[in-house]
């Protein structure tokens, strides 16, 4: 399987704090990576390091073998990186539907195919951000994604805020899409069992740095390890 | 279904809604919805998104004024209540996206809050911390809510975590008889999620209080009184095991996997 | 009567391609920038000092008001403007009242502060009358120019706003810099040319306006509270909302002067205060569902 | 110290007003060029203050003028409420206050210390009123700026056109910040006066004269008719041809046909990029002379009431013509001119035609 | 008394700059006595520029029509002691409750919409009242201002010299005592709803601040004290003309408050010292382009900021947030 992305000692933060330090990580055409950790330890960062929202120190990103670290955040759209922030940042001001226009880029995903995954946007189309649920923008966000028709999407908390049965319908959708288009993922999940379930890599950062890095499977089976990576003790 | 429940309104419903019909254009939001909030409740609201539950939420507060229908608060109609007035009744809420004071610290934010509520808001002539219970209350409510280190730091600073336990201690500031939550967790961390829900549980029990939230587990641990809302419409009721055997709730909203159920 | 209701009509369209860009500027882009009526200003003058010095015929003028006015709106945006897209909007005000003050400041020194006068061509300057009586319409031929360029611009806005990608992709940036770049929208492309345009357009008014407003140093400043009460009146999602906000000002501010002068100013602003309680957002505001 | 003689100069050097600032100061400087800074043994200061046209503003500066550079006179004064502001502060100081611009015609009774070398608004329709008749100019629409210069302007004239045997059908005030006449001259020209009465502040009298043209108000057979003020010298090229025909009384045109006019043309133009001085620098220049010569006549002394002796009643050639200060009033007394603009060697000019003796201000005959 | 209230107390507490800024202040007429009447006009200007900020630093509420209160105020004093008597308290008092009540009488049509509409209400009713005193010029003289305006000498004995010392200390103290009112009133819980509001209309709702009843009170109070520096403009100048009301008043001390920064009252005092010292500076030394100056150090004071402008040697090393 190819490889797709190729992440290599990267040093990141905000302003002049570092958050992320020498992280490295790899994944194949049509894989989903588990990305783990606690709270604060840098998830966020990674992903929007990614897709170039926070400022690199160092380190090399590649995507298919283009130097995503040398391209701005709006070319990096185009090299392939569909990004889902965390916080939704649904564009408030436009339409449901303009939401998706406004970003997509042409290939298989076109606005008619988001309304066909989500009906409810469909129903909703001509609604403004601002007036739309929480769980409404979430499906949105991850549609304005998807019509960027990329190599890879980067998903920040995608499940948050929906409902059990949406949540189940999303992680089936995006292994499908996954297996059948080519498309790889990066999702990062606070609840990892869900997730781990669908993905072929996990990786588990604390303190902006890689601690475990394997397959997504074996560290299902381990719920020790995971429950000592993850655990709810705080420092 | 609606009249019998309107008979059902009885001594000890704080908190009525009667046949709420909110329209937004040509979306109907909330379709003749009939809700009562008894008393120390423990009340959950689920359903799917978009299904009209923070907009409830919103008709109840007054933030929005219904199409149709009539709204009482301890038997008393407030369906054309000023939100302001509603919350000097003691109807509190917290929103589902934080709303803060970014510019005041957690400290001024509790201590105008607590003011406000204590019918100081219109003392002019005197500091804000003059007050010696006011100032009391904020610090027994900013330990409980362990905002103590960060009191002095403006709103707009602090990390997620602090500022959504902030928008939840301003809520119990105002002394609240019916609370209503509005996924009070969504992004807490899974470990302190139980935690902030228990200081809610651990309310006095006269207080009532609506609670909406998609993570299951914690519904499930907390309520113990569900109504189902599906597209505006009420779907069902019930106690938990109820709603959680009902196969219509399934269908729409609750999923069949276990793994569904992300926490 | 006719003939007041075409004036007003007139007046409202010149207020409009002169106000348009602000209209932008500050309801897509969310930027306070009173120097507005600066880059108005630089589009009069283009064209004053290029017929008076250079013989420039006229029409050959409005194009390169536009253009001019729009190269200084663009690098001024790439040198000063853009820090201050995250400042708020009180340093914003703070900043273009700078700017406009500076641009009076300069274009006295330069041009001198008396009043510059405009020699339209002969086919402008003169009036066709239809009718008679109370149903009379006579059209300055220039005021008939003003609405056609005028109408063209709506019409060209208007396409391009509403039915190209670009309107979305501005609000879009607007809303969210940071997301709307890693979504793949060229972020300072689009405000570049967004507000290259908008002063482009500001100085096409002011060329044309010179004429019927008259140009001398103080313009940025004495029109400044027109082009804010069409922003203002119109609101600003729309390309519609101020141009029917100038043709009201036009008409009423006209039609008032004609059958009340004794009221003068009052109407207008009568009419806006009431307007805008009526309609805090505006008289057009953009709203979703159906 | 002793040895200088200060006069502050206060004018609007910023904003709508600058032109009437520039040129009196030009005019002003032009005077001590060519009179010499020293006089009577004393060396003449000129201090220079901008009012941006807010009265407070000037009344501020005049006090710290007073006070704090102990001008001996006071002078410029760009609108009337800045001179009126001022004329408490020339009472109370005694400082004498020399008017050249202002025109309104109660000024020089707020202060027992207020000298005027520019005109007034009466003075200019006033004379013009006595001309329509008698020129086939029977029914007029006025039309004036809506403050107190434009109300005077209508006042006079009106009440002389009246006594006259005229009649006016109409008044029209447009506001002083209103950019578009367009609806006023439509009025106008529905109501078919033999002539339209215009008062404007210099500046937006070029305005004016294009809409009228361009409503066709000349072709409906409308006289344009108005004091000086709009065809202001200092614009009246820019006009262009509309102006040309347009008849205006006033107490100064540059083509006033004079030898010191045309010395002070040429001077004034010289010094100044060939700018073409207007009623305005006339005002200034004289001023100075009025100072000048007061300061002479009471020997350098430079005490107010000496030099407001030395200002009242003087009498003599000025550009315009021949001039003097009333003792009484302290107001200028001149030659109105009827001028008509007429092209002379591709410049517009104001061309004098007919002349009224020695009139005073007939506001003060109240 | 526990931490918290501690350190609420702490934010009202005079600061030791405080009183000595004050004295400065009041001895400058004696110290510099020729610059006794510019005094005067920064005291008026500061306290129309504090009053701004109460409702546009603490309330969040702009207003470009601030001068009509100011206009009110002026007009009201100068006309009762033209009319009346020639008390000067008496008249400032007559000045203010005058532009409180306008004030109160304004006070809905601030209510609703964004900042661009409250921008474009307060303007409109500004240059409406410009209109009104202009058209009633049989009161208030119209265009050519209101002469006449005699004032008798201040709390019987101190006459109102022309080096204008008596008026620098007549303004001044009323600038104190309303300042030391109104930041008595923002550390209140009165002020701490203010900001509240303007933080957060919704959150402020929620509980239980009556939002609009408090923006009709505050926007009354500003109008007061608008009202008394308009006052103290007419009387110390014995003059009022329709400038008072004039747009760019409210433009200029909207300027002046945004340079010396909103939400602290001292904003509005540094700005006004800031402003006026700087116009009259340079406009006596290029009185024709001196704007051109004004303007430049807007656009450096905004670009730098005003932290760094206070800071030179911060300019050149790049600024962590920038
Ligand atoms: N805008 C910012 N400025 C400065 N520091 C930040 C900023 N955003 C995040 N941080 C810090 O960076 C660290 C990593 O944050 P990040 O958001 O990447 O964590 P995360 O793993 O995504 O956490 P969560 O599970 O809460 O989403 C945290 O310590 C946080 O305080
Ligand atoms: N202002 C509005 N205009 C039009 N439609 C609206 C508006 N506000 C909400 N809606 C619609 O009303 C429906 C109900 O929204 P609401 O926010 O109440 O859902 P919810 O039950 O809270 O969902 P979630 O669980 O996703 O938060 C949604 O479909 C939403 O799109
Ligand atoms: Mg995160
Ligand atoms: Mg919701």
């Amino acid at each position: 399987m190819a490889e797709l992305l190729k992440v290599e000692n990267l040093r990141a933060g905000y302003g002049q704090a570092v958050v992320l330090n020498d992280v490295s990580l790899s994944l194949g055409e049509g894989q989903t990576l588990a990305l783990l950790g606690r709270n604060g330890t840098g998830k966020t960062t990674l992903i929007n390091t990614l897709a170039g929202a926070t400022r690199q120190h160092g380190g090399s990103i590649s995507l298919g073998g283009i130097a995503l670290h040398k391209l701005a955040s709006h070319e990096r759209a185009a090299a392939g990186i569909g990004w889902v922030p965390q916080e939704r940042n649904i564009f408030k001001s436009l339409t449901v539907h303009e939401n998706l226009t406004a970003v997509a880029r042409p290939g298989p995903w076109n606005p008619d195919r988001v309304y066909k995954m989500f009906a409810r946007l469909a129903e909703r189309k001509t609604n403004l951000g601002t007036q739309l649920s929480g769980g409404e923008q979430q499906m949105l966000a991850v549609g304005r994604a998807l019509v960027l028709n990329p190599k890879l999407l980067l998903l920040d908390e995608p499940l948050e805020g929906l409902a059990p049965i949406i949540v189940e319908e999303l992680l089936r959708a995006i292994a499908r899409i996954t297996r059948d288009e080519g498309l790889s993922a990066i999702i990062v999940e606070q609840h990892p069992q869900a997730i781990l379930a669908i993905s072929h890599r996990a990786v588990v950062l604390d303190h902006g740095t890689v601690v475990h890095s394997g397959s997504a499977e074996a560290l299902s089976e381990q719920p020790e390890l995971l429950d000592r990576l993850l655990g709810v003790a705080r420092a | 279904m609606s009249t019998d429940q309107i008979h059902r309104n009885d001594a000890d419903t704080v908190l009525s809604a009667q046949g709420l019909v909110m329209r937004f254009g040509g979306i109907t939001a909330t379709n003749n919805v009939t809700l009562n909030l008894k008393k120390g409740a423990r009340h959950a609201l689920i359903g799917p998104n978009g299904a009209g539950k923070t907009t409830l939420i919103n008709l109840l507060t007054g933030v929005l004024q219904p199409t149709e229908g009539r709204i009482t608060l301890e038997g008393q109609d407030i369906t054309g209540l000023a939100p302001y007035l509603r919350v000097q009744r003691g109807m509190v809420r917290t929103f589902q996206i934080n709303q803060l004071f970014d510019s005041l610290t957690p400290l001024q934010t509790l201590a105008l809050t607590v003011s406000q509520h204590r019918g100081l808001g219109t003392k002019w002539w005197q500091a804000l911390g003059r007050n010696k219970q006011v100032a009391e209350r904020c610090e027994q409510l900013l330990a409980q809510f362990h905002l103590t280190e960060v009191m002095n730091q403006p709103t707009r600073v602090l990390a997620y975590g602090k500022r959504r336990l902030l928008e939840i201690a301003i809520a119990l500031a105002c002394e609240p008889r019916v609370l209503l939550l509005d996924e009070p967790v969504a992004g807490v961390p899974a470990g302190e999620r139980e935690e902030l829900l228990q200081t809610v549980a651990a309310l006095p029990a006269e207080v009532s209080v609506l609670l909406i939230e998609h993570d299951m587990d914690l519904v499930f641990s907390f309520a113990n009184f569900m109504t189902v809302l599906v597209n505006g419409t009420l779907l069902t009721e019930g106690t938990p095991e109820e709603i959680a055997n009902d196969p219509r709730v399934k269908a729409v909203y609750l999923g069949h996997g276990e793994e569904a159920h992300h926490g | 009567m006719l003939t007041i209701l075409f004036d007003g009509i007139a007046y409202g369209m010149l207020l409009f391609i002169l106000a348009v860009g602000l209209a932008v500027t500050m309801g897509l882009m969310n930027f306070i920038n009173l120097a507005h009526g600066a880059f108005a200003m630089a589009g009069g003058y283009i064209t004053v000092l290029l017929m008076q010095r250079f013989g420039v015929p006229f029409l050959l003028c409005l194009p390169l008001a536009f253009i001019g006015s729009a190269l200084l709106g663009g690098v001024l945006e790439r040198t000063l403007y853009r820090p201050l897209y995250h400042k708020p909007h009180l340093d914003q005000v703070l900043f273009s009242i700078g700017l406009v003050f500076m641009a009076v400041a300069s274009v006295d020194y330069f041009v001198g502060s008396t009043q510059q006068i405009i020699q339209l061509p002969e086919w402008l300057k003169g009036r066709t009358e239809l009718g008679s009586g109370a149903w009379m319409l006579g059209m300055g031929h220039y005021r008939l120019f003003i609405i056609a360029v005028c109408a063209a611009l709506t019409v060209g806005l208007q396409y391009v706003l509403g039915y190209t990608r670009f309107g979305s992709r501005l609000r879009a940036s607007v809303d969210d810099q940071r997301v709307a770049a890693g979504l793949g929208i060229n972020v300072n492309m689009v405000f570049l040319t967004t507000f290259a345009v908008g002063s482009g357009l500001a100085g096409l008014g002011g060329a044309l306006g010179a004429e019927v407003l008259g140009l001398d140093p103080s313009f940025p400043l004495k029109f400044m509270v027109y082009f804010l009460i069409v922003v203002a009146v119109g609101g600003t999602s729309s390309i519609t909302g101020p141009l029917l906000a100038a043709l009201l000002l036009g008409i009423a501010d006209v039609a008032g002067k004609y059958y009340i002068p004794k009221l003068g100013a009052f109407i207008v602003y009568s009419l806006m205060i009431a307007i805008l309680i009526w309609r805090p957002q505006g008289l057009f505001v953009r709203k979703g569902g159906k | 110290q002793d040895n200088t003689f200060k006069i502050g100069l206060i004018l609007p050097m910023t904003g709508q007003q600058a032109t009437t600032g520039r040129q009196i100061e030009a005019a002003a400087r032009l005077y001590m060029a060519q009179n010499g800074d020293t006089v009577a043994g004393k060396k003449i200061q000129l201090i220079v203050k901008d009012d941006t046209s807010l009265p407070d503003a000037t009344r501020r500066l005049a006090q710290e003028l007073v006070v704090n550079d102990k001008v001996n006179v006071l002078a410029g004064f760009g609108i009337t409420p800045s001179a009126l502001a001022t004329a408490p502060i020339a009472t109370q100081s005694k400082t004498p206050m020399v008017v050249m611009a202002a025109a309104t015609s109660s000024i020089t009774q707020a202060s027992p210390y207020i000298v005027r070398t520019s005109f007034t608004l009466p003075q200019a329709s006033v004379a013009l009123a006595d001309w329509a008749p008698k020129n086939g100019i029977k029914k007029v629409v006025t039309l004036v700026s809506d403050y107190g210069p434009g109300i005077d302007a209508e006042k006079y004239f009106k009440e002389r056109l009246i006594f006259n045997g005229g009649q006016v059908t109409e008044a029209l005030r447009v506001p002083l910040r209103g950019p578009d006449f367009a609806p006023f001259l439509q009025k106008v020209r529905d109501a078919k006066p033999d002539a339209l009465f215009v008062f404007v502040p210099s500046g937006a009298g070029a305005a004016v004269m294009k809409q009228f043209a361009e409503r066709g108000l000349d072709k409906a057979g409308i006289k344009l008719i108005g004091t000086g003020d709009v065809t202001d010298d200092d614009q009246l090229n820019d006009m262009g041809d509309v102006a040309v025909g347009v008849v205006t009384s006033h107490h100064y045109s540059a083509a006033h046909p004079s030898a010191m006019n045309k010395k002070f043309v040429e001077a004034f133009s010289k010094a100044n990029k060939g700018l073409r001085p207007n009623f305005m620098a006339v005002g200034g220049y004289d001023g100075m002379r009025v100072i000048y010569e007061a300061l002479k006549t009471s020997k350098g002394q430079g005490g107010g009431d000496a030099l407001l002796a030395g200002m009242k009643g003087q009498i003599f050639e000025s550009p315009r013509g021949k001039m003097f200060i009333d003792a009484q009033t302290r107001d200028v007394v001149q030659d109105i001119y009827l001028r008509k603009v007429e092209k002379k060697d591709g410049q517009l000019y104001n061309v004098e035609f007919d002349v009224i003796k020695d009139v005073k201000d007939p506001g003060k005959a109240k | 008394m526990n931490a918290p209230q501690q350190s609420l107390l702490n934010d009202s507490r005079f600061r030791p700059w405080e009183p000595v800024l004050w004295l400065l202040a009041f001895a400058a007429p004696l110290l510099v006595p020729s610059h006794a009447s510019i005094i005067n006009e920064i005291a008026i200007v500061a306290l129309f520029a504090v009053s701004l900020d109460l409702i546009l630093g603490y309330t969040g509420i702009v207003s470009l029509g601030h001068a009509a209160f100011f206009g009110m105020g002026g007009y009201a004093a100068a006309l009762f002691a033209k009319l009346v008597m020639p008390d000067p308290l008496v008249g400032l008092a007559v000045g203010i409750v005058t532009a409180t009540l306008l004030g109160a009488a304004c006070s809905f049509t601030i209510m609703r919409g964004s900042d661009l509409t409250r921008l474009m209400v307060t303007l409109g009713v500004g240059l409406i009242l410009l209109e009104l005193a202009n058209k009633l010029d049989w009161l208030t003289g119209g265009a050519d201002g209101l002469q006449g305006v005699v004032m008798g000498p201040l709390l019987g004995t101190f006459e109102f010299d022309l080096a204008g010392r008596t008026a620098a200390w007549y303004s001044l103290t009323v600038l104190l005592a309303l300042f030391v009112l109104l930041r008595r009133v923002v550390h209140s819980p009165f002020g701490a709803t203010l900001k509240a509001i303007r933080d957060n209309r919704l959150r402020a709702m929620a509980i239980g601040i009556p939002v609009n009843r408090k923006l009709a009170v505050v926007y009354t109070l500003a109008a007061g004290v608008a009202g008394a520096a308009g006052a103290l403009m007419t009387q110390t100048t014995g003059f009022a003309s329709l400038d008072l009301f004039e747009f760019h008043r409210s433009a200029d001390v909207m300027l002046i408050l945004v340079i010396g920064g909103t939400g602290w009252l001292y904003g509005g005092v540094a700005g006004a010292i800031v402003f006026k010292l700087m116009q009259d500076a340079l406009s006596s030394i290029t009185p024709q382009y001196w704007t051109f100056w004004i303007g430049l150090f807007l656009v450096v004071l905004v670009l730098v900021g005003r932290e760094r402008l206070i800071r030179p040697w911060t300019w050149f090393s790049r600024g962590g947030k920038s």
